[in-house]
């Protein structure tokens, strides 16, 4: 299964490559509207992408008002990611969100490298997001937890369905002769290639902490179809493609088939058979 | 419309103008859009694809006026003759051209989408000021332009008189010509990485909103912005 | 000041490179032997190195015995990088090495990807290694922290008298065909210069929060003098060179080199100058 | 012996011996060592160097021949005449060639060490064991080898009579060889990144210790280790 990263696809702007994803995943939403960050946003590194959006949204009203309909029009599968400032804030945007039955599950973004860290734990916010929602739970984690595992079997015991494994790392990049930062707001969201050993990791530690219980959605770096299997094998059962998507909107087509004839190549009918293949015991 | 797909062309030829590149690509059967849209194009060795102007719009070709300010723009500057690049586009909202008093303003290398612009409007008057004898090289491009160099100000060259005005150029000039001609249309510029709305890196505020400008622009106080980008099958069928 | 990053040089089997650094800091060692990780133990990802190599060291007794001698005899300052699995063992460690007078600094790992998490905090280790010794303490930082700013303070606070930032990140590679992971541990240390922008991030955000108050060894993918001036840039007061170093024996002087060079043609006579450049306010 | 140092050299040749690549670069006055002893290649596009014997040393020339196993020894076997690439050696412990009663044994791309060593040491007996007729084709670079296929395994070839062996190939075959000449000069591999102990990543275990490799051998039951490897300026003044 192909997901789009949250914040790295507008179905809105783009509704042909929206569609050929399984799942399509909308930017983050607060309960209050966020203009974001200061200019400029976005800054190449030698190997990947820096980012400080900064959860720019309409805010969760508005979005109700405007996007959903418009999303829910698309006629496909769609999950919101949800964001906030504290457990209160999340909950509301799920207790909002959730009353639409065309949403398929909430992503909650507990690890946005662009705003200040929440200060509740990750594992608060989910309980109070399962107390006011029935929806499928995603956990999107953070690269930056000393112990990923150990968060991860507490968002699931607090009512977290599935984990979405990982947002950016933390990245600062500087102009070559000021030797300011690049980024108006100084430290950004790194992503892409760099950080894909980072992603495998995360979800390779998680499914083994949880046993491979829950659907993980890996997401980091994955440019093609060996990647993605490479998060399959790590435990992942969907891949979600990131800022690949700004360079090709061809990615989620190319992805698939690679991927199915990936899997083949190493003897698994069908990609999902692959999942946690790197967790088994060496046959030879 | 025909939705915009990434496409692979060849560099037909590369030239320095001044101290700008003008780097010619094999058409192919791309559209080349409106005057004022732009082309997401692909660089050897970089992650993000770069925006850039249509500068001309030929049967087989399709040029881009390049000003190599930096990493990137300096490798598209070196690219030789047979050489593939990616490309997506047209992108954006392009100037509205059907007006009845045109005036084209351009500073630096916001002389970029000219010569496509006057070959669409009929060679109309063109003003165009440079920070230098060596950009200003690149007047070469447009017919019947008038050429200013910095001290005098291109703001300097717009007449008195009521005219519809398509102005690029840096952020400050824009403002200027926005003060002198408040309906002005004009070509803005913000940091891409998508150019198709996907990435909310190239967010201007307009009207006290954050807008992306991708989406919204470059050209702005031209047409109303035009959703989706990148078009649904069906209405590709239809087109 | 370049230095090299600990578990990177072991001067007794390269002096001559030891001594083109101003200090040679020592692999991390243990109260007690550690034999460290199954084989194997490296594998090269896209733009970095994964190891996994797992603190393998002969023990403080033994270090004191055989190793301290010799680094003695090297005639240049050196630092004694120091591990444990808790605050006892890195106190331990640091009362037997306190002892000697050679010893410039110690530097607590508080951040091996290669052993469990420590169980303690890190102001908490610090803490027990200050009440047992006078010496310069680092505190070397993982940069899987969610906010790393906050843990620095806190280890000022506990004691710390500098920084060092920061350690590899968590990364995995699988291999082509089997899927398994190439590391006999799985999970291994992920660095070079895919983690560049990572560690420039660590050390804006510490400089920040400390203001300068301390010194801070930027370390985490510089392979030349520019990247080196960057971290300074950021906040470093001195630089170390890691994995760079298994390459290129000749590092030390050509990045010492270049980074004068560098800094100079930024208007800047000695690199030190350049400390927090990152952060003035834009003349421009 | 003077302190190894990274150096620039040109690919002089590079050739097909079956399955294998004989890569010749030009010596330009670099050491060769002893046989047994190796060189870390740097490889372009890759991040880590990588070790191989030396396999030939002219006057003008050292080469190796590399087994392409993997995404690094693919590249280093297509690079071409005149590409520079660079080194950095004589590394590590090599065999002890002052032996009575010589007999190399080698297995596979282990027969990498032996052209070198069968010069240095006079051209002694040597048995050669390979899995396919084509691996067996880098026979042709040791004289006098006697050679077998699989499922003939080279231990069978090594006379009953005492001899002093010098071994190199893959694991199994070196622990065969151990447990029939106990006193053996064996030849191990361990992934190195970087080949004069300062990583730990090439770590064995020798007599219950984790030993590293590329400091206590490769060649080990041979000469005792030798630190430091990167020698004194001092030291190397006296060389
Ligand atoms: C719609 C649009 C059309 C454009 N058309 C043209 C064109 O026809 N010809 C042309 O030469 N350039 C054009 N540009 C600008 C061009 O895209 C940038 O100069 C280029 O991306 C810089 O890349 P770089 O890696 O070489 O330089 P960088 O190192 O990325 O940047 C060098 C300097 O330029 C600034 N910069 C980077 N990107 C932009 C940007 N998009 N807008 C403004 N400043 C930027 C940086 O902050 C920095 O100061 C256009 C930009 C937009 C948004
Ligand atoms: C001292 C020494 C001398 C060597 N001499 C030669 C030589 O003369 N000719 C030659 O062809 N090869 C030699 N090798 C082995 C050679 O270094 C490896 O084959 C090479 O590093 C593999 O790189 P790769 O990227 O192509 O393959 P990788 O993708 O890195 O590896 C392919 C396979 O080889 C295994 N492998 C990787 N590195 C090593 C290693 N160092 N030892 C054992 N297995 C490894 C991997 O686990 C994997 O199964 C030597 C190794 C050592 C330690
Ligand atoms: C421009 C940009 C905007 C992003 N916005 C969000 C967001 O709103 N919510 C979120 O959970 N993650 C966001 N992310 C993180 C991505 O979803 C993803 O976790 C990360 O980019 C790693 O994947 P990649 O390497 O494939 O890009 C954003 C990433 C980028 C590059
Ligand atoms: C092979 C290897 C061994 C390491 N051993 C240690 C160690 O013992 N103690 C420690 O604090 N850091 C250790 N590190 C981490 C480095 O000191 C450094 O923080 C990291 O490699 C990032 O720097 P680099 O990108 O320049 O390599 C090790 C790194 C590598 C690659
Ligand atoms: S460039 Fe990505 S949203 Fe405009
Ligand atoms: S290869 Fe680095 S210690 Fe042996």
């Amino acid at each position: 299964m192909i997901l789009n990263a949250s914040g790295c696809l507008d179905a809105l702007t783009a509704p042909r490559v929206a569609r050929s994803l399984d799942i399509y995943v909308a930017k983050t939403i607060t309960p209050e509207p966020m203009s974001g960050n200061p200019q400029p946003r976005l800054a190449e590194t030698d190997f990947g992408l820096l980012n400080s959006i900064g959860l720019q949204n309409p805010g969760v009203e508005s979005f109700c008002a405007e996007i959903l309909p418009r999303l829910e029009e698309l006629g496909m599968p769609f999950w919101i990611s949800v964001g906030g400032a504290n457990a209160a804030d999340y909950a509301r945007v799920c207790e909002r969100i959730g009353e639409r039955e065309s949403v398929s599950a909430l992503e909650l973004n507990l690890s946005c490298p662009n705003v200040d860290p929440a200060a509740a734990g990750a594992a608060e916010i989910v309980a109070a997001c399962r107390a006011v929602s029935d929806k499928p739970l995603y956990a999107k984690l953070s690269p930056h937890l000393p112990d990923v595992a150990e968060v991860a079997t507490g968002v699931i015991e607090a009512g977290a369905s599935g984990l979405t494994l990982v947002n950016s790392l933390r990245g600062l990049v500087l102009d070559e002769w000021t030797l300011e930062p690049r980024l108006g707001r100084g430290v950004g969201g790194y992503s892409g290639a760099a950080m894909r050993p980072v992603a495998l990791a995360a979800v390779y530690l998680c499914y083994e902490a949880t046993k491979g219980a829950v659907p993980i959605v890996g997401v980091g770096g994955v440019q093609n179809g060996k990647q993605a299997l490479d998060l399959i094998a790590a435990g992942a059962s969907a891949v979600a493609l990131g800022s690949v998507l700004f360079g090709d909107l061809e990615a989620p087509e190319r992805v698939r088939t690679e991927l199915e004839q990936e899997a083949l190549a190493r003897g698994f009918e069908r990609p999902g058979e692959a999942r946690g293949a790197a967790h088994r015991p060496s046959a030879g | 419309m025909a939705s915009p797909r990434r496409e692979q062309r060849r560099v037909g030829g590369s030239e320095r103008i001044g101290l700008y590149t003008l780097l010619r690509l094999e058409r192919g059967g791309l559209e080349a859009g409106l005057p004022g849209q732009f082309f997401m194009l692909d660089v050897p060795g970089h992650i993000m694809p770069r925006p850039f102007s249509i500068c001309l719009a030929e049967k087989d070709e399709l040029a881009f006026l390049i000003n190599p300010v930096g990493p990137a723009t300096r490798v598209l500057c070196e690219l030789e003759r047979g050489q593939k690049i990616g490309l997506f586009g047209p992108l954006g909202n392009g100037f509205r051209t059907d007006v009845k008093r045109p005036l084209l303003v351009g500073g630096g290398i916001g002389v970029a989408p000219f010569p496509y612009a006057a070959q669409v409007m009929g060679n109309p008057p063109v003003v165009l000021g440079f920070r230098t004898a060596r950009q200003a090289e690149a007047a070469q491009l447009v017919p019947k332009a008038e050429v200013c160099i910095e001290p005098q100000l291109v703001t300097e060259l717009i007449p008195g008189v009521p005219m519809d005005v398509l102005a690029c150029g840096p952020e400050p000039m824009l403002h200027a010509v926005h003060a002198l001609v408040p309906d002005a249309q004009l070509a803005w510029e913000a940091p891409m990485a998508c150019g198709f709305g996907a990435c909310y890196g190239c967010v201007v505020e307009l009207d006290g909103k954050s807008r992306r400008l991708c989406v919204e622009g470059p050209v702005l106080n031209g047409r109303p912005p035009a959703l989706p980008l990148i078009d649904d099958e069906e209405e590709e069928a239809e087109a």
